[in-house]
């Protein structure tokens, strides 16, 4: 959440045009946080490079958290890693995002039923925006998972309603 | 009142301000840092003096290399693990009385003073005429002192580099 | 001394011969793939979401044994003699209802194992790869052909065929005891008046 | 300027405002906007990518929507940073970066001030900027981010040393420190340029092109470590300390900091291209003279100068996407052992090729 999401009472339709323009700022700048897990982490940088370009969709990683406003949990989080991130996203300034990347993040994929090391989903201590299967998920997938997000920020509010 | 007289009142406030503050705070890194603006209004002072060379000199050589070395040493002094260093007072009555005297002593000479105006006028630029009486009047004075602070620089390199001779 | 001028000479032209480099790039064609708009066509083995072929699924659950992170969860009835499931499409019979086959592709590893095991080749991965969800739950595909309702009515079906199976069956053994039973007394009486008639025989021969 | 305001207003207080907020709103942001997306876009093309192209036509507002973003972001200031020295080191960086501009000459009706020590006040004023960062660094209470403003500054107080010198070795063939006059010297056409000489004649020039040459590579390479590019940008270095003096810095504040380094690459873009490459003045000639528009001349001016600022900010692009960082060490070598020697060499022989 923005500093001004959900000030509001009403909508009308000065404050519809600027959720317009902000939702568009926002979704046009997506700063990742250069932070990779495991073998997800090799499609993501995959994905900032020549053949896919993040930089397209507005998409640089920063590497203060400070700075960043998308976080990208790609791949195996461990359970001592998993303190890392929960300190590295509350680190990070509002409206922030997370992409969930490959099944491992997801869910704690081939680990969900016996690894005693690994956090069973990375939605347990964060919340999550978007989930991108596969293992790993290709460049494309995770593309098409920020297109995602970027649907989800275009319809956000300022408005308490909705 | 016009924009000079504008110009002037600004410096001035920053100069004694953050003189104030260097004073009497008990952070050293605030009195650091605001030493730093009063070096810098005092430099804007020397402009409206029609010093231009003077107050470059005092940005280049106060802000840009002693101030930056007294943060330098305040930084890396051991207690870098927290952002305030405190100083404390001591010393108060000696210290009183010396400032006691050398205020009284300002101002009996503001005083005394007999001040003369003269009309204002964008004053001419120094540079030129400061490197001409430099190099011509004062040369060898001017070269002894050059030497001085060569010979100065020499050896602090020299006895750095002896210390780390015998430390291998 | 030399050295020295080496150096100097060696940092300036290596910057240049780099800066060579990237300027020639400048100017080469980009060999980006911009994404939405171009998608690369798949390989033609290429692993991605899972799909399973419900009219051929016999439901003999070895993809779920085979699958390492036990992604695949199946649940089956047998059909009622009187149903016909119908073939698959490589002749085999099918025999069962499969009530529940969830695959949660969120933990699905992508390894193809489910695949070579099925003998009906109903399971096999698709080039389907966009599939990002907002909510983790939607990424458990429920691919049962039945609904829930179906699947416990066939259930209830079942158990209702089964018991009265079971009835018949107890009926029959009933019969079956029944039958032995009485099988069993006609012999006795069988050998009693077998038993009789030769003291008779004796007993007339003794008269002799 | 000032003078066209003060008549145009005729008050002196609003028209000294206004002329001293001229280069931020006219050139500083717009210049600021286009060089973010131009670094995207330069390093794309040098990576055979494509850079932005989604946001706006063909992507040119990809730098407004940053701005935009940066603007709704959070501000956070950790608890147990000091709290007045976090807030004011990103205006004293960008002051001091702001102020560069005052003395730097964008063409013959466009000076924010004819001042003789010009130059010299170009050398002083970038000082603060390492007060600002020092501040930036230690009031963030965080470990990385004190290095950085360390490394920041003793990086350019070393660097100091050979612009100084290459600077000292030009205002000593020119005889002026005032920037305007250093432009006036190099007028009509390219040969008169310091690069080439400047407007000495006979052998004298022709023995000064190899000397300039090595002072404006020495100049370059020493004005790019002042404002912490690559290769010489240790203090933000990624790889070991997150973000440098500016990893604690989110939303406005982070968006000063940025806007401040770019103000410094074009600033001292320009006093490269002033003192070597003619500043303002044309390479041949101008449209206005040949037509007798005599308005015509000071627009013409504005472009070459912009021209030739964009090109050495081009030129710091071009390097970064191409070097390597430098290691601390390797840093101050070539600065103390190959720089500030060459410089003084360099200085000794054109002080002797003047007096010829």
């Amino acid at each position: 959440m923005g500093l001004l999401d959900k000030e509001f009472a009403d909508s009308n339709i000065v404050i519809a045009k600027a959720e317009d323009l902000m939702n568009w700022a926002r979704l046009s700048s997506l700063w990742q946080l250069g932070f990779g897990l495991a073998c997800c982490a090799i499609e993501m940088m995959a994905t900032s490079a020549s053949n896919y370009d993040f930089d397209r969709f507005g998409v640089i990683p920063r590497p203060s958290p400070r700075q960043s406003d998308i976080i990208i949990i790609s791949g195996t989080v461990t359970l001592k890693m998993a303190l890392r991130i929960k300190k590295l996203y509350e680190q990070m300034p509002d409206p922030k995002y997370i992409i969930s990347m490959g099944s491992c993040a997801n869910c704690g994929g081939p680990y969900w039923e016996h690894g005693y090391h690994v956090l069973k989903g990375v939605d347990r201590i964060i919340p999550v925006d978007v989930y991108v299967p596969g293992c790993p998920p290709r460049p494309e997938a995770l593309l098409e998972g920020l297109l995602k997000l970027q649907d989800k920020i275009r319809n956000e509010s300022l408005t308490k309603k909705a | 009142m016009n924009l000079y007289d504008i110009i002037f009142y600004i410096f001035a406030a920053i100069t004694v301000v953050s003189g104030v503050i260097t004073v009497t705070s008990k952070n050293i890194i605030y009195a650091a840092f605001s030493l730093l603006f009063t070096f810098f209004g005092v430099a804007g002072m020397y402009v409206l003096l029609g010093a231009d060379f003077i107050s470059i000199v005092q940005i280049i050589v106060y802000v840009g290399g002693i101030l930056i070395l007294l943060l330098f040493g305040v930084m890396l002094t051991n207690k870098v693990t927290s952002t305030d260093i405190k100083s404390g007072s001591v010393n108060v009555l000696p210290a009183v009385i010396g400032v006691a005297l050398f205020a009284g002593a300002l101002i009996s000479i503001i005083i005394r003073t007999k001040w003369t105006e003269t009309p204002g006028e964008i004053p001419l630029s120094t540079a030129g005429t400061l490197g001409s009486v430099l190099l011509n009047e004062y040369v060898i004075i001017f070269e002894l002192l050059a030497v001085l602070l060569l010979i100065a620089l020499i050896g602090a390199a020299s006895i750095a580099r002896r210390t780390k001779e015998e430390t291998n | 001394m030399l050295n020295y001028f080496k150096n100097t000479w060696e940092g300036i032209y290596t910057v240049l011969v780099g800066m060579k480099i990237t300027f020639k790039h400048l100017f080469t064609p980009e060999v980006t793939i911009q994404y939405p708009e171009i998608k690369v066509p798949m390989e033609e083995r290429v692993r991605n979401r899972l799909y399973v072929n419900m009219d051929d699924c016999i439901g003999c659950d070895q993809c779920a044994r085979a699958c390492p992170v036990n992604c695949i969860e199946i649940d089956t009835v047998k059909a009622l003699p009187s149903d016909d499931l119908g073939k698959t499409s490589n002749g085999k019979k099918k025999a069962l209802w499969v009530t529940k086959f969830d695959i949660d592709i969120a933990k699905c590893c992508y390894c193809q194992l489910c695949v070579f095991p099925c003998p009906t080749d109903c399971i096999y991965m698709t080039d389907v790869y966009e599939f990002a969800e907002y909510d983790r739950n939607d990424l458990i595909y429920k691919f049962a052909t039945l609904t829930p309702e179906e699947g416990t009515e066939k259930k209830e079906a079942f158990d209702v065929f089964q018991a009265e199976k079971e009835a018949q069956k107890k009926a029959a053994a009933e019969a079956k005891a029944k039958a032995a039973a009485e099988k069993k007394a006609a012999e006795e009486a069988e050998a009693a008046k077998k038993a009789d008639e030769e003291k008779k025989d004796d007993s007339k021969k003794d008269e002799e | 300027m000032y003078d066209i305001i003060l008549d145009f207003t005729g008050n002196e207080i609003l028209s000294m405002f206004i002329s001293a907020a001229l280069p931020l709103f006219m050139f500083i942001l717009p210049f600021a906007l286009v060089a973010v997306l131009a670094e995207r876009k330069v390093s794309a093309f040098m990576q055979d990518r494509l850079g932005p192209t989604r946001v706006g036509p063909k992507g040119l507002l990809q730098t407004v929507a940053d701005i935009l973003k940066l603007f709704q972001k959070e501000d956070i200031v950790a608890s147990n940073a000091d709290k007045k020295l976090f807030n004011l080191a990103p205006i004293l960086v960008f002051a001091g970066s702001f102020a560069v501009f005052a003395a730097i000459p964008f063409s013959g009706a466009y000076i924010g001030t004819f001042a003789d020590v010009g130059i010299f006040f170009v050398v002083a004023i970038s000082s603060l900027v390492v007060a600002g960062i020092l501040m930036a660094g230690w009031a963030s209470n965080n470990k990385y981010s004190l290095l950085g403003a360390v490394r920041s500054a003793a990086q350019i107080i070393s660097y100091e040393i050979p612009t100084a010198l290459v600077i000292l070795s030009l205002v000593m063939l020119a005889g002026t420190l005032n920037l305007y006059e250093l432009t006036e010297m190099q007028t009509e056409y390219f040969w008169n340029w310091y690069i080439f000489g400047g407007p000495a004649t006979g052998i004298q020039k022709i023995l000064l092109i190899p000397f300039m040459i090595v002072g404006f590579i020495i100049l370059y390479i020493s004005t790019l470590a002042e404002v912490n590019r690559t290769p010489f940008d240790i203090p933000e270095a990624e790889s070991e300390l997150v973000a440098g003096y500016h990893t604690e810095y989110s939303g406005m504040k982070f968006a000063i900091f940025f806007l401040a380094e770019y103000a410094n690459m074009f600033a001292v873009s320009a006093i490269v291209a002033t003192l070597f490459f003619g500043g303002f003045q044309s390479p041949f000639g101008y449209l206005g003279d040949l037509f007798g528009v005599e308005w015509l001349i000071p627009i013409e001016q504005f472009g070459w100068f912009t021209v030739k600022g964009l090109f050495f900010v081009f030129v710091q692009m071009w390097l970064r996407w191409t070097l390597p960082r430098l290691r601390v060490d390797q840093l101050m070598t070539m600065c103390w052992k190959y720089m500030i020697p060459y410089a003084f060499v360099n200085l000794i022989i054109i002080g002797i090729i003047s007096l010829i």
